[in-house]
């Protein structure tokens, strides 16, 4: 019946919010304790060698960071591109925006070799370093999503919203090429340098990003019992499936080109075909598990209702997403680099052969740690501020609680 | 240059190795820069820091075989160095490419970056420091071309080393001193620089391969 | 506060409920009307007397459901609500017509 | 200047301790005779004890009630907390793991004390309605406030003064013996408004500190109707019946 | 509506409170009647103002100062933040800069410095400390009398520091020198004398009741009753007298009465406490507040209850609710199986939980309901187990009533709803400026439910709240019968009959 749309908070301190807050709170424990292991033992305890120096807590952070500028979209669908059904979730939108761009910083900032000169980082800027770029692009992306989100919820600052909306739109966009231009510039491995990686990067923040949302927002619904109605997951589910389309279109644009590079045929068929597990997380993982599945999901229609539909495609997309990092990451770095093109190179220190790479548990537990936070930050925020519609689609019953 | 005066861009240091003169088996080079700079290593092949290897190389047309010790290029053009967010991995007027151990934040980005595979990380502590070389757990480090004995005038420990034990494969010098052996080498004889191809323009320069 | 009435001054309080009961005349009833904006008809007079009658019973005035009730039986079941009963007496017949009937004002949450 | 802060410090720690310690002894005396938490309100101990460290620590009702005020306020008690036990090393032989894990935070703590005071200060003249009710005592509290910070923010950032040597003088005046502290003029500056906060804390608003604890809108159990509760004079009452 | 001698707020929409611009002394002249002797004395309170006020006044302060904690911490550490000053709804209504809550606490506190502190004694100036002098008690008769105690401001001060405190102690300070209100003070003599704040003798009141089952029979054809004194009877049902007397509040007892029908249960009310509302509490007082309560205790005793259920009240309902125990406690004669006292949306909700009552939504077509939670409800008492007990549970007994429920805006429910406008003893008709601006708030978010959401009804769980809208709403172009009872619902949904 109305077209305005109410807000409420989570009430905290109930049973299920403090069983939530103290598993999460366990996980980030874990994480910390981790950190404190690798930082007091050194990087040796972890997977991470001299020749795959980025391991398993960089997957997670990349995967965090480029869903969190995806995450932004559906508010954007709202502001930018006016699409009045989408409005109502602009809020919970940029705040899991912040959420898991603050989760996937932690990780990065915990995995460096000293985060304790993270001062050192804020302070002491190569303006040639796309890094020192994204710091200021993470930090500005922060503030420019806090004030789009104080648009948002104050009717005072209403003549600004449109303005935020279309700056936190082009940041975004600027902040995923950012990310994807940390692996485009590395011209000497051959996985990467590539101009596609930034679109493909887009492609992947739009699908991982809205996949973390439908997670978050049905979950929330869920716990909160709050009622959704069948049209918005239904429009959500759609919409994921196209931008999952356009992740599996970039990606075989970008093996296409690589594989039109001279000399570059030797990695694409180590991801493509003989790279052991590389091989088997891309097949299976990101194109099977990321890619096709989901778009059966989304398209084929399986029966179930679309709330579930949406539930079950965002868990693939996620996890394919995962998986579609690891390649990206772990598996173009486990190509060895080649010094001597067309010769046969072996050394004491891992020249010439694939490198390989097992994770280990701190680094597995620093990354779930990275998510743990991405959550915390978000029920938070859905705690202390009214950023979850209190219902959406029609209203059910109304015996809300007090916040 | 006298010792005691900064660093200019009057001198470009750099190597030339003729690997014709460097055996197979020879780790010479290798063991001197581990004992100058005091890589004791812990044993753990993996995570261990290697300034300088040997790496074998073999063209699988003719059966033709190399040993070429690759250190830091010090390429003129380090992506390294246009990387690293903080500023650490920085590049001297006079051409050695060098971690600042102090504003170095660990990232590995520049390990990254390097085409040569050329740095370590420190993934642990470490023992047996030298003096003039002090590291750091969690901080990226690699070959400085011996930079403390350059400015005291004296050539780098592989070298010095080479010459004195091995066949004296590895020539020092400032490339820009067209005085020097090493221009006057690298002007008369065909010498080349790994993946040059990718236009980084590094500072040591091999012969026979 | 006060009214006259036939010469003599008759006691009210600050909101012009009599203060002694017993000095009502209807004389007086038509004149405290007035100053609240009413004229009296015999509608409004069924209401006054019957307000009159409850309270020398009952020392009270009757409750509002007592009154319509009552009004109902007397003047047709059109007329026994709470509507009816406002337009007589738009501040509410309660406190209204009690101050015309002379009696005193009801107190309490009502 | 050395003596003269001896004595100075000596009598104002004395009426910042007494006083403070009648205060509270005050309102721990004053029975709450009926029960009057503002509800929803826990039901036992620990809940409240849960709620009242919300209030301290996160200032939660204010946080429901005015989200830019928190923000200041929150900036400005959260800086003026780390300050505090940083200047513990001033007192101690040898500082705690709290006081060595904040010490890098000065310049940032310090700041966020000034920018907080400032911002709490500006509000007061530009929102029409907080100008009503504030009084010059309101005013004159901020501008002591953010004068000793200024002044510590001069000594941290720009004119250091020698610290060892005020933390001798403290250490010293402690075991009441007399050492030099150094003859700064801003360091004079500094300890004189310290000196004026600590003597006017116990009659001034600043007890909102100690008070918030004995808030019975915030420190109350809600069970009136499982437990009898009862002040001993307003037994007295049903005595005499 | 008839065009009011005053300007009625305009209703915008309650997502975008802007808060008005102070009006300074725009309320100055708003007081209520002070009280005559005749008022005075049977509380025992001096019937005017004599010679030598001040110092009593002082002196009387000094001792609330010593005997009540939330007076001397509250005079002492409200730090001026300002967070209370826009939630008041006298202030929200009106924009006199007094009727901020530190503004009307400051009134207080001003006088409280100037005796009671070193610093006002010394620089009064500073800290606005002022004498006690005729202007300052015109002041507090003035802006005292515009708090409904309602507590919304609480909430909100980082201290919970509660305004109503301190207007319950200047209000007892103006009644121990001889300056208090009227209306409350004449209705707290009702009760002492009569029984209750109505006035309505047991003779009166036995014609009502069986009017009202003559009444239920006709409409239903079910004899339900309203029993009166009736000893060995299990519930002793306290009511406020209003649900005697007016509309909708009658509905409400209707409603009761069904549900103990629908029951079995064995009820009773009472000729001496027939009473719930407890108007010590709005002067403060409390030796009344403990006579007035007394007086339940003592009918509990007579009729041999095993019970006590309160009906439909807000104010009654947190003293019964937080006080009573207190006051005249201990209960341990009465069923110690149940907590002491019980409201009957307990009682009733826990029936529809345990189905022991059915209830047909139909009874209620065509009523879309919102509900006003009432401030002492909201905010000094609970209901059920559970922290936040009221305000589901009457919002359950609603919902399984009626077709449909919707809230008003979040910032204007629950524990942050706004009072009516007419509570702490203002429901008097000398305040109506007053009553009808410090609706305004509610009524802005009544307003936008009901254009936004097609609500029909506001149900109150209170008889001053009902009492206040079915005189306000009217003011808003609102209907004065859209205020309901939440048990005129139940009423009208219950299905009597085929229980024996
Ligand atoms: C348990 C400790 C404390 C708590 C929970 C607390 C809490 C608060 C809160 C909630 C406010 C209201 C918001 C505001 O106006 O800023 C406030 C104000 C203030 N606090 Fe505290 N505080 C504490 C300790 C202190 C201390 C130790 C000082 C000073 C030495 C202090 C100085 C102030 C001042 C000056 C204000 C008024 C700010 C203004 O005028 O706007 N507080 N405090
Ligand atoms: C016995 C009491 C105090 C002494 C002896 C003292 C002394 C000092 C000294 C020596 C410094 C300079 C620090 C440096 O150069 O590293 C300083 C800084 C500072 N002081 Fe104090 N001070 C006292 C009390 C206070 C109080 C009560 C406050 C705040 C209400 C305060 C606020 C500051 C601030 C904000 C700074 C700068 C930031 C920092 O160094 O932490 N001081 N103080
Ligand atoms: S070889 Fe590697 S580390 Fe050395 S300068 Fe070149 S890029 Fe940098
Ligand atoms: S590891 Fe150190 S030197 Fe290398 S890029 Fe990072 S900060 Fe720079
Ligand atoms: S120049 Fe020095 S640091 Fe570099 S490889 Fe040779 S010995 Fe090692
Ligand atoms: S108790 Fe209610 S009426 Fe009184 S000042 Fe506070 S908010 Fe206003
Ligand atoms: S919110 Fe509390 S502390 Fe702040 S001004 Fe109001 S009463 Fe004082």
């Amino acid at each position: 019946m109305s077209a305005i749309t109410s807000y409420t908070q989570v009430r905290p301190y109930t049973r299920g919010w403090l069983a939530l807050m103290a598993g999460l709170g366990a996980v980030i424990a874990v994480a910390l304790g981790a950190v404190w292991h690798m930082e007091h033992q050194g990087h040796w305890v972890t997977g991470m060698t001299n020749q795959v120096v980025w391991g398993l807590p960089h997957v997670f952070a990349v995967f965090l960071i480029v869903a969190a500028s995806g995450a932004l979209n559906v508010a954007s669908m709202g502001s930018v591109f006016g699409r009045v059904g989408y409005q109502p979730l602009g809020r919970l939108s940029a705040l899991l925006a912040v959420a898991l761009l603050a989760g996937g910083l932690a990780v990065l900032v915990l995995d460096l070799g000293r985060p304790d000169r993270l001062s050192v980082a804020m302070t002491h800027f190569n303006f040639k370093s796309i890094f020192a770029w994204n710091v200021i692009l993470y930090s500005g992306f922060m503030a420019v999503v806090a004030a789009y989100l104080w648009t948002m919820m104050d009717w005072r600052a209403k003549r600004f919203y449109k303005p935020a909306a279309l700056a936190a739109f082009g940041w975004r966009l600027i902040l995923t090429t950012g990310t994807g231009c940390i692996f485009g510039f590395l011209a000497a491995r051959e996985a990467y340098g590539a101009a596609v990686m930034a679109p493909l990067f887009i492609a992947m923040s739009f699908a991982y990003g809205l996949a973390a949302f439908i997670l978050v927002l049905s979950l929330s619904f869920k716990m909160t019992r709050r009622s959704m109605g069948d049209a918005l997951p239904a429009r959500l589910v759609r919409l994921l499936g196209l931008f999952v389309a356009a992740n599996l279109y970039f990606t075989a644009l970008h093996h296409v080109t690589q594989l039109y590079f001279a000399g570059r045929s030797g990695v694409e068929a180590f991801i493509l075909w003989n790279g052991g597990i590389h091989t088997a997380l891309f097949w299976g993982g990101q194109v099977g598990l990321g890619g096709i599945l989901p778009l059966a999901v989304a398209y084929g229609g399986c029966g179930h209702a679309p709330r579930k539909r949406a539930m079950m495609a965002s868990v693939m997309v996620v996890l394919g997403g995962l998986a579609q990092v690891w390649v990206i990451v772990i598996g173009g770095q486990a190509w060895p680099l080649d010094l001597f093109p067309g010769m046969e190179a072996s050394s004491t220190f891992a020249d010439g052969h694939v490198h390989d790479y097992a994770p280990s548990a701190w680094e597995v537990m620093l990354g779930l740690g990275g998510i743990a936070i991405a959550l915390v930050v978000t029920t938070l925020g859905i705690t202390a501020l009214r950023l979850l519609p209190a219902h959406l689609g029609e209203a059910t019953g109304s015996c809300r609680s007090p916040d | 240059r006298q010792a005691g005066q900064p660093a200019s861009a009057a001198q470009r240091w750099g190597l030339l190795i003729d690997t014709s003169k460097c055996g197979v088996e020879c780790t010479v080079c290798v063991e001197a820069c581990k004992a100058e700079m005091g890589l004791s290593g812990h044993d753990r092949p993996r995570t261990d820091a290697q300034y300088v290897r040997k790496v074998n190389v073999r063209d699988p047309a003719t059966g033709a075989a190399h040993s070429v010790p690759v250190m830091c290029q010090h390429c003129a053009k380090p992506p390294c160095v246009d990387v690293c967010p903080t500023g650490a991995s920085m590049k001297r007027a006079d051409g050695i490419v060098l971690v600042d151990r102090h504003i170095c934040i660990g990232c590995r980005y520049c390990m990254m970056a390097c085409p040569y595979k050329a740095r370590s990380f420190a993934h642990e502590d470490q023992s047996g420091q030298q003096p003039h070389l002090p590291r750091g757990k969690g901080t990226v480090e690699g070959c400085t071309l011996c930079v403390h004995r350059i400015d005291e005038g004296k050539p780098p420990a592989c070298v010095e080393a080479c010459a004195a034990r091995a066949r004296g494969a590895m020539l020092f010098g400032d490339l820009n001193d067209p005085k020097s052996e090493i221009a006057q080498k690298v002007a008369r004889e065909a010498t080349t620089r790994i993946r040059a191809d990718l236009g980084l323009e590094p500072g040591v320069r091999y012969q026979g391969i | 506060m006060a009214y006259t009435s036939n010469g003599a001054a008759i006691e009210a309080d600050e909101e012009g409920y009599l203060t002694d009961i017993n000095q009502w005349n209807e004389d007086l009833a038509g004149q405290i009307a007035k100053d609240e904006g009413i004229t009296m008809t015999p509608e409004h007079w069924e209401v006054v007397n019957f307000l009159r009658e409850y309270y020398s019973e009952y020392q009270i005035a009757p409750a509002v459901r007592v009154l319509t009730k009552a009004i109902a039986k007397k003047m047709g079941p059109d007329k026994g609500n709470n509507k009816y009963l406002y337009e007589l007496f738009p501040y509410g017949p309660g406190k209204q017509a009690c101050k015309i009937a002379g009696l005193p004002k009801p107190t309490g949450c009502v | 200047m050395t003596i003269f802060f001896a004595i100075l410090f000596s009598v104002s720690t004395l009426v910042f301790v007494a006083g403070l310690a009648m205060k509270i002894a005050q309102y721990a005396r004053t029975p709450a005779p009926l029960k009057i938490p503002t509800t929803p309100a826990p039901l036992t101990k620990g809940g409240v004890a849960l709620r009242l460290g919300r209030e301290a620590l996160l200032f939660e009702s204010l946080f429901r009630g005015d989200k830019l005020l928190w923000l200041f306020a929150f900036v400005f008690h959260l800086g003026l907390a780390v300050v505090l036990v940083r200047h513990a090393r001033y007192f101690q032989g040898e500082a705690g793991p709290l006081v060595a894990l904040v010490q890098p935070l000065a310049q940032p703590a310090g700041l966020a004390m000034v920018a907080g005071l400032t911002l709490l200060l500006a509000r007061r003249f530009v929102i029409e309605r907080v100008r009503y009710v504030t009084g010059p005592s309101d005013i004159l509290m901020l501008a002591l406030l953010l004068a000793i910070g200024v002044t510590g923010m001069l000594m941290k950032c720009v004119i250091h003064t020698d610290i060892v040597m005020v933390k001798a003088f403290f250490t010293g005046l402690m075991g009441f013996e007399l050492r030099p502290l150094p003859a700064d003029p801003l360091l004079g500056l500094h300890l004189l408004l310290v000196c004026l906060l600590m003597i006017v804390f116990p009659f001034s608003k600043l007890l909102h500190a100690p008070g918030l604890f004995f808030s019975p809108t915030r420190n109350q159990t809600d069970n009136p109707r499982e437990v009898r509760h009862l002040a001993p004079w307003a037994a007295k009452l049903d005595e005499g019946q | 509506m008839a065009a009011a001698p005053f300007d009625i707020p305009a209703l915008g929409d309650p997502a975008e409170h802007p808060v008005p611009a102070l009006k300074p002394g725009a309320m100055a002249a708003s007081k209520p009647y002070v009280a005559a002797e005749a008022h005075q004395q049977p509380l025992g309170f001096p019937g005017e103002l004599a010679e030598g006020w001040e110092k009593r006044a002082i002196d009387h302060m000094g001792g609330l100062l010593s005997k009540y904690r939330s007076l001397q911490v509250f005079m002492d550490i409200c730090v001026k933040c300002g967070a209370c000053t826009d939630k008041c709804h006298y202030f929200l209504g009106t924009g006199d800069p007094k009727n901020m809550p530190v503004a009307r606490a400051d009134l207080f506190r001003s006088v409280y410095r100037r005796y009671f502190t070193p610093v006002g004694k010394i620089a009064p100036g500073l800290v606005g400390a002022r004498d006690m002098t005729r202007e300052v008690l015109d002041e507090w008769y003035s802006y005292f009398h515009q708090c409904s105690q309602c507590r919304r401001c609480s909430v909100f001060c980082p201290y919970g520091i509660d305004t109503a405190e301190i207007s319950m102690a200047a209000r007892d300070i103006m009644d121990s020198i001889g300056q208090g209100q009227k209306y409350c003070n004449e209705i707290i003599g009702k009760v002492h004398r009569i029984g209750n704040n109505l006035g309505l003798p047991a003779p009166a009141l036995l014609d009502t009741l069986e009017g009202l089952e003559e009444d239920i029979l006709d409409e239903t054809g079910v004899p339900v009753k309203l029993p009166v004194d009736v000893a060995g009877a299990e519930v002793l049902l306290v009511t406020p007298s209003a649900d005697f007397f007016a509309e909708p509040h009658v509905l409400g007892l209707i409603g009761y009465a069904k549900v103990f029908h629908a029951a079995g249960v064995s009820w009773t009310l009472s000729t001496k406490a027939s009473e719930a509302g407890n108007f010590g509490m709005f002067i403060g007082n409390y030796e009344q507040m403990k006579k007035i309560s007394m007086r339940i205790r003592e009918a509990a005793r007579e009729l041999g209850v095993k019970r006590i259920i309160f009906g439909e009240c807000g104010h009654a309902w947190r003293v019964a609710y937080s006080f009573l125990n207190t006051l005249a406690g201990p209960w341990d004669f009465l069923d110690s199986r149940y907590p002491v006292p019980q409201h009957i949306l307990e009682f009733t909700s826990d029936l529809i939980r345990r189905k022991g009552i059915r209830l047909d939504k139909s009874g209620n077509d065509g009523m879309v309901l919102t509900v006003h939670d009432s401030c002492n409800v909201a905010r000094g008492a609970r209901m059920g187990t559970e922290p936040g007990g009221q305000f589901t549970i009457p919002r359950a007994v609603i919902a399984a009533s009626v077709p449909k429920l919707v809230d008003m805006h979040p910032d204007t429910i629950c524990d942050k709803t706004f009072c009516c406008g007419g509570g702490g003893g203002l429901l008097t008709d000398e305040l109506i400026e007053l009553r009808v601006k410090g609706a305004s708030p509610r009524m802005e978010a009544l307003k936008d439910v009901v254009d936004k959401q097609g609500v029909t009804h506001m149900a109150a769980m209170c008889a001053i709240c009902k009492a206040q809208f079915t005189k306000i709403l009217p003011y808003y172009d609102f209907d004065r019968e859209m205020v309901v009872s939440v048990h005129q619902l139940v009423s009208n949904a219950i299905v009597l009959g085929d229980n024996d």
